[in-house]
């Protein structure tokens, strides 16, 4: 089914590159740009996910992921690469820390507690970073020296071979060329580690005892509670675990980017949020959201043809979503859903180009539309949000 | 270890709890309360609303921990810092409310706490395996792979009562497992706690219904005001002398006494169907009249479209057919503002859901549904003079036991908050009630109080249509009764000569079918 | 405005003793340590105070703070008896235009703006589109593909300066080469300058499209950028300093072939020493290539085989031969 | 809600004040630890207090995040997350700073060239925000993913459109970039506050006017108890024949329209044109505010005044060599534990409470008799 919907993604983008011209819908640079950008929304939206699936909602995964960078710049420039992840990771831990004990034990709004980390963290990475950096060699009072590269792995033979392929320009096969080699090529190992975590999440999340445990407290915490799982316990685990995702993205975007700057997540915790809401509170899913805001932010940075090339890409799935909500009985939204069609395809085939301003607009506007006319069956986590206190469930 | 012998030649009692006492803040929930239960029995503990029942089970369940006194199990004194401590110790327990994870699997809740492993994994097809085996033994009949959400209670109980087994517990508690059951159901279910019995288990049971505690019990501990008043057995007493010793006093009954039932028509249905959000029809065709004077009760199990009658009727769903008349008017497409102020008063079926908000002071819950209405409001603005000096009236009215109109609904206790809305939907002189499960919860004293407001005002020509799973209270309040299943009104009886096995029959579908 | 100042200033045009001279600065956001434009003023600050040893005070702002806070920033210094005031970045003009006034004695410098004018206001503004000019016609003639890029970091008019230079540069040397330009945020989301992973994609994509050469006019994202050059085996040019000799760009150094020099540190020194030798004069400076403004780097040597042409050129525009637009 | 006796009114100031104390004491160790003086501090901000200016400029700073907080509390009132204040407020600032500037415009009455400013803008947020509120009666998007691709969607729209091609005016030589300057007849004078050269934002009244008015509604109207319950409980404000969807269209609108006042006392008592240098994020801030003043009308102001003047004071702590950063600390310690502190009393007050209905009721003096 996935590889369905898979194939037929590509053939509508290859049918639209081949008659855009614009060879960036598909290319392999795109794609590796996608995974990189994508990377640390993905463990923004990992670390909102498992703080959520153990009934505590966290929006304060920009400030954390602010920590992480911090971490990261503090011990990446000194000790590699591996380090920065690793105290990346430990500065959001402490993040998460933070939020667990302002939520769990004393019952803090968890809005209002994510809101005052998300002050407090960008706060504390500056106040330390003049502390830490100024003076250290190549850094500054608002980044770090450099931090190395991660590194980077590419498949022998097959990446080239590919190469060629992509090169040719052909229907469909270039297009799968370009895709599978932007996958195999310069992949960092930090997104490697970052697809393991998604698919190990998943893994402890719905496979074991301790992931089942977690979720309860998310789903139906007395119930969890008189069944002897220690609830507060779980909490706990779950949001320093988001505070550790969070900063691990935090880190992954330091050591990308090759060094702390302030000011460097640029709201990326909040696209995490969505991408996560977007993914329904799963890993799939999370990641496909993540993925669709990395591939198009990549997309409107990486050149402006294929952002034109975007409106008629919108235009035809605007259409197909038209036709399909008419055949389920949804007139008004699939008449909705053909006027916008028929509005962007007008719009590409009336300008050359959107205007330079307008094309970073690109991700957030393609996320909007899908959240719009998607089917909205989302289900998040019963209890995220409510608090909890032992003894006190009906 | 529930069975080693004590130093007599009697096995040691299952469980022993000796002097307990439990506060809260302003009340004391236990006091001194002593119990001794003996292996292999069903022990029934009865008691009023609030008597301290929940309290003194969750206290042997580990849940809460006493103040004072002690707990044997087994004769061997224990202390419990949690549930794992009692499931440790043979103990389960099924709580008055459910205690299921709706978005989780069958399997996931019964497993939950005491997962098999295989490895770090959680090993699904064994957990499957021995539910499986553990619902054929006890004949429970449930699908391990099915989700929470999609079962209907009775079900759900079963869930409850295989996560007791599941963890093979030898002590159950089971709190008021017979609430939301039918007798049919309820029958099935004392089945399977004979053959529990049998196999040696011991059973703490609490219920309301005195009939039923009398034919399953071996043992009654009767509690009131947070102690126990006395232990007696089945065979010794009646449900008649139970209740007076639960309560003190005797007993109200809910009659009508004589018919007040006028010709007008006051609500007309004819054809009412609804579809649920999955495209099933959940109504199917519903066709009835209520007239002035009139009670219509509705007897049904739950989950048959008694709900979605009353979502539909107050206008919070839309029916996909029928229309619905208000004495001349056509309110089918009305608004629930609408029919309000039209005149329906709604006694909701779950009053933190749709009744009271809980966070609001007294007065604000008088105001609510009442906000386009004097005395809560003049046009757009609200009457706060007006509101609170009504509120004022229905707690005394209406007995309804609070220091103030200015506190929040949630510091009340739930017969209170009840009395409250009963109050306030009486207060606008409706002239049809919708009353669904209105002394659900609420104790024999507020019980008596709302039939009688009920029965006042019907007989100042109000109709009321009755939903109860009380058949007792369907039976006496009704001038007219209806049973509900899968959507269609069944069967119509007279309430004057049908009994509670005929209703439930036909709620099960089991009796005659017209 | 009820400080009458010290007093120590003494009159308009006489020198004052380097040990009585105070000396404030505001920054921009970001703020020294910036590795760029504030670092450039704080070194035109650090040489007048190793060289004088007077006395200096430095205050930074605060992302999306109000011209209120901005105007205190400088009243603040201008009541604690700094009576020579510099105020780096355009976003202090509105600040400053109600400040001045109520300071007589108090000499301010505004870098990059002429839009706050006055008897004690010296406007230093810089000609971006000569000194861009030059490294485009350095990068046109260092591309083998004619495809070049500029990455700008905020889509600013001053950023538009460097990228409408740069381009008309490149035209110069060579008129069918064309410049890709991307920027990487838009105001009033300031974080392009911050975002070398932003830089790095965008400079990655201009190359897979044939760039071959990449101007980054994008603050710390020029990092990516030229990370991106290093790993694609292309070229970056710096901006605002010698960008060849920054110890936090030392890895990728070998990629930077040349920066376009902007002298914000010549230009805080000369305002420093015209007040020290009391000769002051208000209104608007330029500093254009002519004057040493701006300049191209040569450290690295990338560009020593073509440097004898970009001289010319920038004979050219220093004589007025070649007039550089600021606008496209 | 609730009543007023000498017991809430001691809990009620016992919160903040504690929290207060708590967070200057953490800042205090955290500067003392790094090396600086916690007196020098306090020192610093006593005496940016005293300074006139400071205080017009943060009642000035404490205006607009007022506005902002209470736009964000219309929604909160109703558990809608609206994040999308900074973007409205940005976009209808532009917008209406375009409309007060055009030359067209100059030969109105004041009264009407500022209401209509005031109204577009009101409009324009109310519009940015209705899109958020429309994709989630008809389409269940969430408001908190839909406001944050709309902040994000503002920011595009307002860079194409503030372009000299556009609505921009063209300033040949600048490096700022804005709409047309709006003259005197457009702008709200402000108030002369002697020793200060800042002026008081003409503007400070429609902040206090919209706080009654959110008061006034919210406690007295019929509209405003619909709104409360439905954020309280939606299955009950159902039951009670409040259509939730409306509730949700319209008080996202007033959200909307509210936020986009909040560009306003800025725009016309100093800016007077949106340009490069306009104030971002005051949504954001609005926010916290909202949180730290619990939704209240006084409490959001007190916030209000309290963050704008942190704010004002950094850079007297920067002239005093603090680093500034520590208003950041500050600000996020200080949400943290007056939170806390609520969350205490509050526990507090409702066992109080339950005592009270325990004794009333008369059933529950078992225990505590024997106990007595
Ligand atoms: N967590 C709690 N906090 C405060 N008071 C409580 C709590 N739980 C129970 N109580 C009080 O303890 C008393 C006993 O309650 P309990 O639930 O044990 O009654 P019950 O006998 O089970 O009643 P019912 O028949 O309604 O289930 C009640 O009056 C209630 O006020
Ligand atoms: N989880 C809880 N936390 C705090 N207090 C509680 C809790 N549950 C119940 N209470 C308190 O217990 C009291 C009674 O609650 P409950 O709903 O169990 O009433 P009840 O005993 O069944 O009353 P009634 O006899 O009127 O039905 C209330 O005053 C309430 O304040
Ligand atoms: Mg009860
Ligand atoms: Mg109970």
């Amino acid at each position: 089914m996935y590889f369905l919907i898979a194939v037929a993604a590509v053939l509508v983008l290859s049918a639209v590159r081949v008659l855009a011209g614009a060879t960036d819908l598909t290319s392999s640079g795109t794609v590796q740009a996608a995974l990189t950008a994508a990377v640390p929304l993905a463990m923004a939206a990992l670390a909102g996910m498992w703080a959520e699936r153990g009934g505590v909602v966290n929006i304060g995964l920009e400030g954390m992921m602010v920590l992480g960078t911090f971490g990261a710049g503090y011990a990446g420039y000194q000790w590699g690469p591996w380090a920065a992840v690793a105290f990346g990771l430990l500065l959001g831990v402490v993040g998460g820390l933070l939020h667990a004990v302002a939520t769990v034990s004393f019952g803090v709004d968890h809005i209002i507690s994510g809101v005052a980390i998300n002050l407090l963290a960008p706060g504390a990475a500056l106040f330390l970073s003049k502390l830490y950096f100024a003076d250290a060699p190549g850094g500054g009072q608002k980044q770090s020296p450099r931090i190395a590269d991660a590194p980077k792995v590419t498949v022998p033979g097959l990446s080239d071979v590919l190469g060629t392929v992509e090169g040719k320009h052909w229907f469909f096969v270039s297009d799968v060329a370009g895709v599978l080699r932007g996958l195999v090529t310069e992949v960092s190992l930090l997104t490697v580690l970052a697809a393991l975590l998604i698919v190990w999440s998943g893994w402890v999340l719905w496979r074991t005892p301790f992931g089942l445990r977690l979720r309860s407290c998310g789903e139906a915490p007395t119930a969890a509670e008189s069944l002897g799982v220690n609830v507060y316990r779980y909490k706990y685990l779950a949001v320093i675990a988001s505070g550790g995702f969070a900063g691990l993205g935090g880190a992954f975007l330091a050591v990308s980017s090759g060094q702390f700057r302030d000011g460097q997540t640029g709201g990326r915790g909040f696209i995490g949020l969505a991408a996560m809401i977007f993914g329904n509170w799963r890993p799939g899913g999370l990641a496909t959201g993540a993925t669709l805001f990395g591939y198009t932010d990549a997309l409107a940075l990486r050149g402006s043809a294929a952002v034109h090339a975007l409106l008629l890409l919108l235009g035809i799935a605007l259409v197909v979503v038209a036709v399909v909500q008419y055949r389920s009985g949804h007139h008004v939204l699939s008449a909705v859903a053909a006027a916008l069609g028929v509005l962007f395809g007008y719009w590409y085939f009336a300008s050359d180009e959107v205007p330079a301003e307008l094309v970073g607009a690109a991700p957030y506007v393609v996320t909007l539309l899908v959240l719009g006319l998607a089917s909205q069956r989302l289900r998040p986590p019963r209890m995220a949000g409510e608090p909890y206190r032992k003894g006190q469930g009906k | 270890m529930p069975t080693e012998p004590a130093a007599g030649g009697e096995p040691a009692p299952a469980v022993e709890l000796s002097g307990i006492t439990k506060r809260f803040p302003g009340v004391t929930a236990n006091s001194d309360v002593n119990i001794t239960v003996r292996a292999g029995t069903v022990h029934a503990l009865v008691g009023e609303n609030g008597a301290g029942k929940s309290t003194l089970m969750k206290i042997l369940y580990g849940m809460q921990q006493p103040d004072e006194g002690q707990i044997r199990i087994g004769g061997v004194p224990t202390a419990f810092g949690s549930p794992a401590d009692a499931i440790k110790a043979g103990i389960g327990m099924v709580h008055q409310h459910f205690m299921l994870a709706d978005n989780l699997t069958v399997l996931e809740n019964v497993v939950l706490g005491s997962e098999p492993r295989a490895g770090v994994r959680l090993d699904f097809r064994a957990a499957r395996e021995r539910i499986r085996e553990i619902s054929a033994a006890y004949s429970l009949n449930v699908d391990p792979d099915r989700v929470v959400d999609d079962l209907g209670v009775g079900e759900r109980q079963r869930v409850e009562i295989l996560k007791v087994l599941y963890r093979g517990a030898r002590t159950l508690i089971l709190d008021e497992p017979t609430a939301v059951l039918v007798p049919q159901e309820v029958d099935e279910l004392f089945g399977n706690l004979r053959e529990l019995k049998a196999e040696g288990l011991t059973i703490v049971f609490i219920s309301h219904k005195l009939d039923e505690v009398l034919s399953v019990a071996d043992d009654i501990t009767v509690m009131r005001r947070g102690t126990t008043v006395a232990s007696v057995s089945p065979r010794e007493v009646t449900s008649r002398q139970l209740a007076e010793l639960m309560v003190g006093s005797a007993l109200p009954v809910p009659e009508l006494r004589d018919s007040t039932v006028t010709d007008r028509p006051v609500l007309t249905v004819t054809g009412l169907t609804v579809t649920g959000a999955d495209g099933r029809t959940v109504l199917d065709g519903l066709s009835f009249t209520i007239h002035a004077g009139e009670v219509l009760g509705i007897a049904g199990v739950e989950g048959n479209g008694q709900a979605e009658l009353v979502e539909a009727l107050m206008g919070i769903r839309t029916p996909t057919a029928g229309t619905v008349r208000l004495g001349g008017e056509n309110i089918t497409r009305a608004s629930t503002r609408h029919r309000r102020e039209a005149g329906i008063g709604y006694v909701p079926e779950d009053r933190h859901r749709q009744g009271v908000l809980l966070e609001a002071t007294l007065w604000e819950n008088r105001v609510l549904g009442h906000q386009t209405r004097r005395p809560s409001s003049r046009g757009a603005l609200l009457d706060l003079k007006g509101a609170k000096a009504d509120t004022e009236r229905i707690v005394r009215d209406y007995d309804v036991r609070t220091p103030g109109i200015g506190v929040h609904a949630s510091a009340l206790s739930g017969g209170n908050q009840q009395k409250l809305i009963v109050g306030r939907e009486m207060s606008a002189d409706p002239v049809l009630l919708i009353a669904s499960h209105p002394t659900r919860g609420v104790d024999v004293g507020a019980q008596a109080a709302i039939w009688e407001h009920i029965r006042r005002a019907r007989a100042e020509h109000l109709a009321v249509l009755l939903i109860s799973a009380d058949l007792d209270e369907l039976i006496g309040m009704s001038d007219t009764l209806a049973v509900i299943l899968r959507g269609r009104l069944v069967a119509d009886y007279d309430p004057s000569t049908v009994t509670p096995e005929q209703l439930g029959s036909a709620m099960t579908g089991a009796g005659r079918e017209d | 405005g009820s400080d009458s100042g010290t007093g120590s200033g003494g009159s308009t045009q006489a020198s004052t003793p380097a040990s009585e001279l105070k000396i404030g600065l505001a920054y921009d956001i970001g703020g020294r340590g910036d590795q760029s434009f504030n670092d450039s003023a704080a070194r035109g600050l650090d040489k007048a105070k190793s060289e004088f040893g007077v006395d200096i005070k430095e205050l930074e702002a605060a992302a999306g703070e109000t011209d209120a806070q901005k105007e205190d920033r400088l009243r603040q210094l201008a009541e604690g008896g700094y009576t020579t005031v510099i105020a780096v970045g355009y976003a202090y003009a509105t600040a400053l235009a109600k400040v001045a006034p109520d300071y007589a004695e108090v000499k301010f410098a505004l870098i990059d703006s002429t839009d706050a004018k006055g008897a004690n206001i010296e406007n230093l503004v810089f000609a971006e589109q000569e000194g861009s000019f030059l490294v485009g016609v350095a990068a046109a003639l260092k591309s083998t593909t004619g495809k070049l890029g500029f990455v700008g970091g905020v889509n600013t008019p001053l950023i538009q300066k460097f990228e409408v230079g740069f381009t008309a540069g490149a035209k110069a040397a060579k008129p069918d080469a064309t410049v890709e330009v991307k920027y990487l945020t838009q105001p009033p989301d300031f974080t392009g300058f911050n975002d070398p992973a932003k830089g790095e994609t965008a400079a990655n994509g201009m190359f897979d499209a044939g760039v071959d050469v990449v101007y980054a006019a994008a603050g710390g994202s020029g990092n990516g950028v030229f990370k991106a050059a290093k790993a694609k085996g292309k070229l970056g040019i710096g901006v605002d300093s010698d960008q060849y000799n920054l110890p936090a760009l030392a890895e990728v150094k070998d990629v930077i072939m040349t920066s376009m020099i902007k002298k914000v540190d010549t230009a805080v020194y000369d305002f420093i020493v015209s007040v020290k030798d009391g000769k002051f004069t208000a209104g608007e400076k330029v500093y254009d290539l002519k004057a040493g403004g701006v300049d191209y780097s040569t450290s690295g040597g990338k560009v020593d085989d073509i440097k004898a042409q970009i001289d010319d050129y920038k004979a050219k525009i220093s004589s007025g031969e070649i007039k550089v637009s600021s606008t496209k | 809600m609730g009543r007023f006796s000498p017991r809430s009114l001691l809990l009620g100031l016992a919160a903040p004040l504690g929290a207060l104390a708590f967070a200057v004491l953490v800042c205090a160790v955290i500067l003392g630890v790094t090396g600086h003086s916690p007196l020098d501090t306090v020192d610093a901000m006593v005496s940016a207090a005293q300074r006139p200016r400071t205080f017009v400029n943060s009642l000035n700073s404490a205006t607009t995040y007022y506005l902002a907080a209470v736009a964000v509390a219309i929604g909160f009132k109703m558990k809608l997350f609206n994040i999308g204040v900074d973007g409205q407020y940005r976009l209808a600032a532009m917008l209406s700073a375009a409309l007060a500037g055009a030359t067209f415009m100059e030969g109105l009455p004041s009264f009407l060239r500022v209401a209509l400013t005031v109204v577009a803008a009101m409009l324009v947020g109310a519009g940015w925000a209705g899109v958020a509120a429309l994709l989630k009666v008809t389409r269940g998007v969430s408001e908190v993913i839909s406001t944050i691709m709309l902040n994000a969607i503002a920011t595009y729209l307002v860079s194409y459109l503030l372009n000299p091609a556009r609505l921009a005016e063209d300033r040949p030589g600048s490096n700022n970039v804005g709409t047309r300057p709006i003259d005197g007849g457009g702008q709200v004078a402000g108030l002369e506050i002697p020793g200060s050269s800042s002026q008081l934002f003409g503007l400070v009244f429609l902040a206090a006017l919209v706080g009654f008015g959110y008061w006034f509604v919210l406690a007295r109207t019929r509209f405003g108890f619909e709104l409360k319950a439905t954020g309280l409980s939606e299955s009950a404000a159902v039951a009670s024949g409040v259509s939730v969807k409306k509730m949700v269209l319209v008080s996202m609108l007033l959200s909307g329209a509210v936020a986009g006042l909040v560009g306003m006392p800025q725009l016309l008592g100093s800016s007077y044109s949106y340009s490069l240098d306009f104030p971002p994020g005051i949504g954001f801030i609005g926010i916290a505010v909202a949180l730290l003043g619990r939704n209240h009308p006084v409490g959001m102001a007190l916030a209000a005044l309290l963050w704008g003047f942190l704010d004002n004071s950094s850079n007297s702590l920067d002239v005093a060599g603090v680093p500034r950063e520590i208003v950041g600390i500050m600000q996020g310690v200080i949400v943290l534990s007056v939170v806390v502190a609520y969350e205490l009393v509050r526990r507090y007050r409702v066992r109080a409470e339950q005592r009270d209905v325990g004794t009333a009721l008369g059933r529950t003096k078992t225990a505590e008799e024997a106990s007595a």
